[in-house]
């Protein structure tokens, strides 16, 4: 496979609810000169549904598109649907870790799978081989007035044996690249909790009470809109948030975007390119006002200039070293915190 | 809940069975309640997860295979992320959903309906077509109009297709679901 | 040669799995085996004169005995085949308990491995040869490594008992952990108080040299003759005119940086004092955030001291002390509070630890007495306790109880209560566990008369909402979920092993576990004595555990100690290297190889170099005997010859 | 005096003093139940193996042998595994050229508070000889 190339499977849910993800994600790796190759004739991953059927079905259908992936002879495919990389991941770890289990699957498949593909999220690629200083230079533009609440949903980090990517506690990927765009990101407590998406058909009270949870908690953290990696949580979020609001007596209007989608503004591409037209909530009221990066710059060194050595109010991210003091003396602390006199 | 004779009404098979399917011991876990308290689910449930996990140590087929909870936990890893004595609870919840709906033991006739028209959907056309899962289930569920409030706003934005897009290979799919089927059938 | 062979039943731990009599009958068909008995309990008295009577009724030159490990008995039955008149390397131990009968199901191939075992030990006692120690003098000095509560207390044991003892302190304080405690339970008195007293010994005592803010670097030699280099850390303060008058922390610039005694609750200057009890009272800089040191200019406290005391061109200094003996009460550490993310540590300032909260209490430290939460100065109203933090918990690898927690939890909720009347306490908790005397008292106390509410349970998350720390968790016992809006959450943060630990034990050549805590020589019956002799164990280094139980072990390996050095020459373990001079060609391979440098060169009359061993220094590992090309160099007891034999019995069969 | 024909194999283990002989102590008084195959050879350090005696085992009799001392840097005596570890890594390449299958010689490091890891690694390597069967007879029918 060509180096800036991916095996890219968008998942069912991205060719038709969540199509602005799938543009998004096109958008920014086009930008980056990657070019997204779609594995032949995939199928769906089987998702939580097949799980509930039989666990060696369920890895036969995720299976299914792993062994395409090395039929292409890639090793790595991307997706930015949690659900499908966690349905490959553990299809693809239960048949490594049990040679009796990956042949009962096999059986299922026509093309048996050798265990060769690793799968990965689009957003650990582009923090991982992309890399920030990649994704910061491209930055043109900034957007004053957006104040994000990272949600990452709840199966991107967990658990972590499976996932093997970032803290599942307090995940910090998709914070470190809003930052590196200039973006301001809110301290969000509620970055792994579940919004029900799963149930969100069949069990309405439910959901909408999960969700209604972490809608309170983004006002709570001073955010105005989330950034999620999950067209599954976006949906639930930004569709249903009528629902909640009828269901739970709120007025939310709390627009959910993709990261992807912020990167592609903060890159310059418009909102309709990335389409942020097709949410239901909108955020045009967020990212009416924007200004170059240079102007950004021009004005904040006025700012530093008239008041200087004002700590800014709360960032997330652990490390890289993080502004707030209190974080600060976090940091300095682990050498020593466990230092106990001889 | 009545009283519970331990030395008859232990069903030690259900255990091994568990334990066999999961490859998670279930005499690990001692209750510190750690996956109960993360649990998103934990208000909805009539048996609390840590609760599950000691019916389980108990034996307790019954009342574990007709409980609500294994069926409303929706895999979101809260448990197994946090659990102490690193049991992948969410694991054993998922086998217990499967035991349950070998055994006929469906608590959440909505949820496996869901899930049900979900597989179709995918088993007819290789992809999952939501507008059709949504029907399916409808029909399946007699919810006729449910979630009929979101049509409007995503009517005329790309996002739903009245027509399946098959894939190619969708007879594969349809032969991993006989294959499977056949399995099941020589298991017994 | 007429070997004796006794077979003990140790009652029905081993007669229980292996059939004795007929290992017994097979003994007797072994070549050389002169008399073949099975017995009891052969380690009683009477099954030890049973040995000594046959030896002298069968004439019997030889003795193996199959029994427990040679761990547990070997001296005792070396003595006794010694009191009937053998030489105490004439016998051999089969282990056919701990590694047979415990460890086998099946009974005939239990009694079969248990008869190879005696063969094997029958074939090795024949090849022994007859050894005899030598003995040397005792240094009948002691280090003691560590000045917390354990180490104290041994020093001033030692020191009492007339030995002139070392104390090597890595702080720039003596006192340890104790010397952080506001109260201790479960008696709620001043924990400096009764420490102070001690310290005040150490520092007074004629008998005690004290090294302060110095690390152990080099640990050479072995018991009785130990030289031991240690590190005297540059503390930019001539100690020696420093009067502690505390001038230069008041005027210090520098005034935010990380303060090690509080453990960072609070930040303070770069140069310190730690704590007003402090012994030595001196002051220290710490070069990481001095301005002297990190911009190159300041120079206030020189300018200021009246001593004329700083000396910013100050280096360390290496000091070698000569000691007989070593205790080592290396304490313990804490995790970090970024460990456990979900409860928000190391991300909230409201979220502490337990010792922080400790330092939050405690008159002399950074709110002087006044419970304030760090985030912003007010005192809070509903403080949560979370106990288990870290500890318990196989998935990041500590699986066990930290020991005090649940204790010093009871305590710090009890002085919250007595703090701020007006408060809310709750602890989240799994277990109690409070086996003291008198410790499950004080647990009800908390509960009964101080209204703290115990909730039994787990926490799921701790995050900010407003100015209040929402703390969610789940009552078991109601088998709901709870939420607390806490104003402090106080995390008991899970016992490690001291930083360094595995270092220093390297240094000292004593065991330690997966989790660094060091290992003792027997879990019950030699609990401050290591596998290294002259080397023993007081207090947290061992394992989590209270302060009573680290002064008694303080007190014990003082004891240990005494004991050692009642005599004044030890005697060595023959089982050393030898030369055979004659196959020697002096290839120096051995002298290379030697852990020890235990080997020499001798240049004989005919003016040949060979190797020479000197026995003291020869700790016996054998090394070089497996590396010396022609077999000149020789373990004894450990011979080519003894161990082919061992191998022969099994496999030329 | 053999093993039990049919259900054991000759396994042969050199156990240093100080760490390894005391796991499998600790791993008998936690009764950590073992297959009942193994031998044991007390050494005072692993270091004091001499491949020498690995290789007349396996060629007298021996189906296996396993050496087991203290973990690197944890050595009674400081540095003596590290002597044995490099010796016994040359000894394992050396085996293949005896025509000894190299899984039939493993050396490994088990502390003296590690009972389960002792029983660990006893039933892993009784089962790795067995999975090998009998040396000797092999060689017979070889020639």
């Amino acid at each position: 496979m060509a180096e800036n190339e991916y095996i890219y499977y968008p998942g069912c849910s991205l060719e038709a609810t969540a199509i602005e993800y799938n543009m998004s994600v096109r958008l920014i790796f086009k930008a980056l000169g990657i070019k997204l190759v779609e594995p032949d004739d995939w199928s769906c991953c089987g998702s939580t549904p097949a799980h509930s059927v039989d666990h060696v079905f369920a890895g036969a259908l995720a299976a299914r598109n792993l062994a395409i992936v090395e039929k292409m002879g890639a090793s790595t495919v991307i997706t930015p649907c949690p659900a499908c990389l966690s349905a490959f991941k553990k299809a693809h770890l239960r048949m490594v870790d049990n040679e009796e289990f990956k042949k009962e699957v096999n059986e299922l498949l026509e093309v048996p799978y050798e265990c060769g593909v690793t799968a990965k999220s689009v957003l650990q690629v582009l923090l991982e081989d992309v890399g920030l200083e990649a994704i910061a230079e491209k930055v043109t533009t900034d957007f004053p007035d957006l104040k994000v609440a990272p949600y990452y949903g709840c199966i991107i980090a967990r658990p972590p044996e499976v996932m093997q990517f970032d803290d599942p506690e307090n995940p910090v990927a998709m914070d470190k690249i809003l930052t590196a765009l200039g973006v301001e990101v809110c301290d969000f407590a509620f970055k792994t909790e579940c919004c029900g998406a799963a149930f969100g058909v069949v069990k309405k009270k439910m959901v909408n009470e999960l969700s209604s949870k972490i809608l309170n908690m983004v006002l709570d953290c001073g955010a105005n809109c989330l950034s999620v990696p999950c067209q599954l949580c976006q949906q639930n979020l930004d569709l249903r948030q009528d629902q909640i609001n009828a269901t739970m007596h709120a007025s939310f209007k709390l627009p959910v975007l993709y990261f992807t989608q912020i990167m592609g503004l903060a890159w310059g591409y418009s909102p309709r390119e990335l389409g942020l037209d097709k949410h239901n909530v909108r955020a045009d009221h967020l990212i009416r006002s924007k200004r170059s990066i240079e102007e950004k710059r021009r004005e904040e060194e006025e700012k530093a200039k008239t008041k200087k050595g004002k700590g800014k109010k709360g960032k997330v991210k652990k490390k890289p070293k993080a502004p707030k003091t209190e974080d600060k003396k976090a940091e300095t602390k682990q050498p020593e915190a466990k230092t106990e006199e001889a | 809940m009545e009283l519970i004779n331990l030395t008859e009404d232990t069903d030690w098979d259900f255990i091994e069975q568990v334990r066999e399917e999961s490859g998670q011991d279930p005499f690990l876990c001692y209750q510190c309640g750690n996956c109960t308290a993360g649990c998103p689910y934990t208000e909805f449930f009539d048996f609390p997860v840590n609760q599950i996990m000691r019916l389980l140590q108990a034996g307790q087929k019954e009342t574990i295979l007709k409980s609500r909870a294994i069926w409303q936990c929706a895999t979101c890893e809260a448990c197994t992320t946090r659990c102490p004595c690193n049991i992948d609870i969410a694991h054993i919840m998922d086998v217990l959903r499967i035991i349950a709906r070998r055994e006929n033991y469906v608590s959440e006739k909505d949820i496996k309906k869901f899930y049900d028209s979900f597989l179709d959907s995918l088993k007819h056309h290789g992809r999952v077509f939501e507008v059709g899962i949504l029907m399916g289930y409808n029909i399946k569920s007699g919810h006729l109009f449910s979630d009929a409030d979101l049509g409007p706003k995503i009517m005329g934005k790309g996002k739903v297709h009245f027509f399946p897009t098959n894939i190619k290979g969708k007879d594969k799919i349809v032969s991993i679901f006989e294959k499977f089927k056949q399995k099941r059938k020589n298991r017994g | 040669m007429r070997v004796g062979v006794f077979i003990c039943h140790c009652g029905n731990n081993i007669a229980g799995t292996v059939d004795v009599a007929k290992v017994a009958e097979e003994a007797r068909n072994m070549p050389g085996v002169q008399f073949a008995t099975d017995y009891m309990y052969t380690c009683s008295e009477p099954g030890q004169e049973e040995i000594k009577e046959a030896i002298q009724r069968e004439q019997l030159d030889r003795v193996v005995v199959a029994a427990c490990s040679p761990r547990m008995h070997e001296l005792t039955f070396r003595r006794t085949v010694e009191k009937a008149g053998l030489n105490r390397y004439f016998f051999e131990m089969a282990n056919i308990r701990e590694h047979v009968s415990w460890v086998g199901e099946d009974k005939d191939l239990n009694t079969n491995k248990a008869i190879e075992a005696v063969k094997l030990a029958v074939e090795k006692v024949k090849q022994n040869k007859p050894l005899f120690p030598s003995s040397f003098e005792v240094n009948k000095r002691v280090l003691v490594i560590g000045g917390g509560v354990a180490g104290m207390q041994a020093a001033i044991d030692c020191a009492e008992g007339g030995l002139q003892v070392v104390m090597v302190e890595k702080s720039p304080s003596i006192g340890g952990m104790m010397a952080r405690l506001d109260k201790t339970f479960p008696t709620v008195d001043c924990s400096i108080c009764i420490l102070g007293p001690k310290m005040v010994d150490v520092s007074q005592h004629d008998n005690i040299t004290l090294h302060a803010y110095s690390e152990v670097e080099e640990i050479k030699g072995y018991v009785g003759n130990y030289q031991v280099k240690i590190r005297k850390k540059a503390t930019y303060v001539d100690w020696t005119k420093c009067t502690g008058c505390g001038e230069c922390t008041e005027k210090c610039p520098s005034k935010d940086a990380y303060d090690h005694f509080n453990y960072g609750v609070a930040p303070t200057t770069a140069i310190t004092i730690p704590f007003p009890q402090a012994i030595p009272k001196k002051a220290t800089i710490d070069p990481t955030y001095c301005r002297q040191f990190v911009r190159g200019k300041c120079g206030v406290c020189a300018k200021i001291c009246p001593a004329d005391a700083i000396d910013y061109e100050m280096k360390d200094e290496i000091v070698t002390e000569e000691v007989g003996a070593i205790i080592t009460a290396s304490g313990y550490g804490l995790i970090d509070l970024d460990r456990l993310p979900e409860y928000g540590g190391g991300r909230y300032p409201d979220v502490v630890s337990g010792i922080q909260y400790e330092r939050l209490l405690n008159a002399s430290g950074p709110t002087e007495g006044h419970i304030l939460r760090p985030s912003d100065k007010e005192e809070p109203k509903t403080i949560v306790f979370v106990s288990c933090a870290g500890s318990r918990d196989k998935s990041i690898g500590i699986p066990y109880c930290s020991n005090f927690c649940c204790m010093y939890i009871a305590k710090e909720a009890i002085l919250t209560r007595d703090h701020i009347p007006d408060s809310k306490v709750y602890v989240f908790y799994m277990d109690i566990r409070s086996p003291g005397k008198g410790y499950d008292e004080f647990t009800r106390r908390a509960q009964e008369e101080y209204g703290v509410r115990y909730v039994r349970g787990r926490v799921a998350r701790v995050f900010p909402k407003g100015k209040k720390m929402i703390v969610k968790g789940v009552d078991t016992l109601l088998g709901t979920q709870i939420e607390v809006e806490a104003d402090l959450v106080v995390l008991a943060t899970a016992v490690t092993a001291a930083p360094g630990a595995p270092q220093l034990a390297e240094k000292l050549r004593i065991s330690y576990d997966q989790h660094a805590f060091y290992v003792e020589s027997h879990p019950k019956l030699r609990p401050v004595e290591t596998n290294t002799s002259g080397v023993f164990l007081a207090g947290c280094c061992q394992g989590p555990k209270d302060i009573p139980a680290s002064v008694g072990q303080g007190s014990a390996a003082a004891a240990k100690v005494l004991s050692l050095f009642s005599r004044d020459m030890l005697e060595s373990d023959p089982a050393v290297a030898n030369v055979n001079i004659n196959v020697c060609v002096g290839c120096r391979k051995c002298i290379n190889t030697c852990p020890y440098g235990a080997i020499e060169e001798e240049e004989l009359r005919d003016g040949r170099i060979v190797a020479k061993v000197l026995e003291t220094v020869c700790a016996g590992c054998g090394v070089c005997t497996s590396t010396c090309p022609c077999g000149a160099i020789q373990l004894q007891h450990f011979t080519d010859n003894q161990l082919l034999a061992e191998v022969n019995a099994l496999c030329l069969s | 005096m053999s093993v039990v024909a049919g259900k054991e194999l000759r396994i042969v283990g050199f156990l240093c003093n100080w760490c390894s002989y005391g796991g499998a102590d600790t791993a008998g008084v936690s009764r950590f139940k073992q297959p009942s195959d193994l031998r044991i050879i007390r050494v005072p350090c692993s270091g004091r193996v001499d491949p020498l005696f690995v290789v007349k085992a396996l060629l007298n009799g021996a189906d296996g042998v396993l050496v087991a001392g203290c973990h690197p840097n944890d050595c009674h005596y400081s540095e003596g595994n590290f002597y044995a570890r490099r010796r016994l890594e040359m000894l394992k390449k050396f085996l293949s050229y005896m025509g000894i299958d190299d899984k039939r010689f493993h050396y490994t490091w088990v502390s003296a508070s590690e009972g389960a890891r002792w029983q660990q690694v006893v039933t892993d390597f009784t089962k790795q000889i067995h999975a090998l069967g009998p040396l000797h007879q092999k060689e017979e029918a070889g020639d």
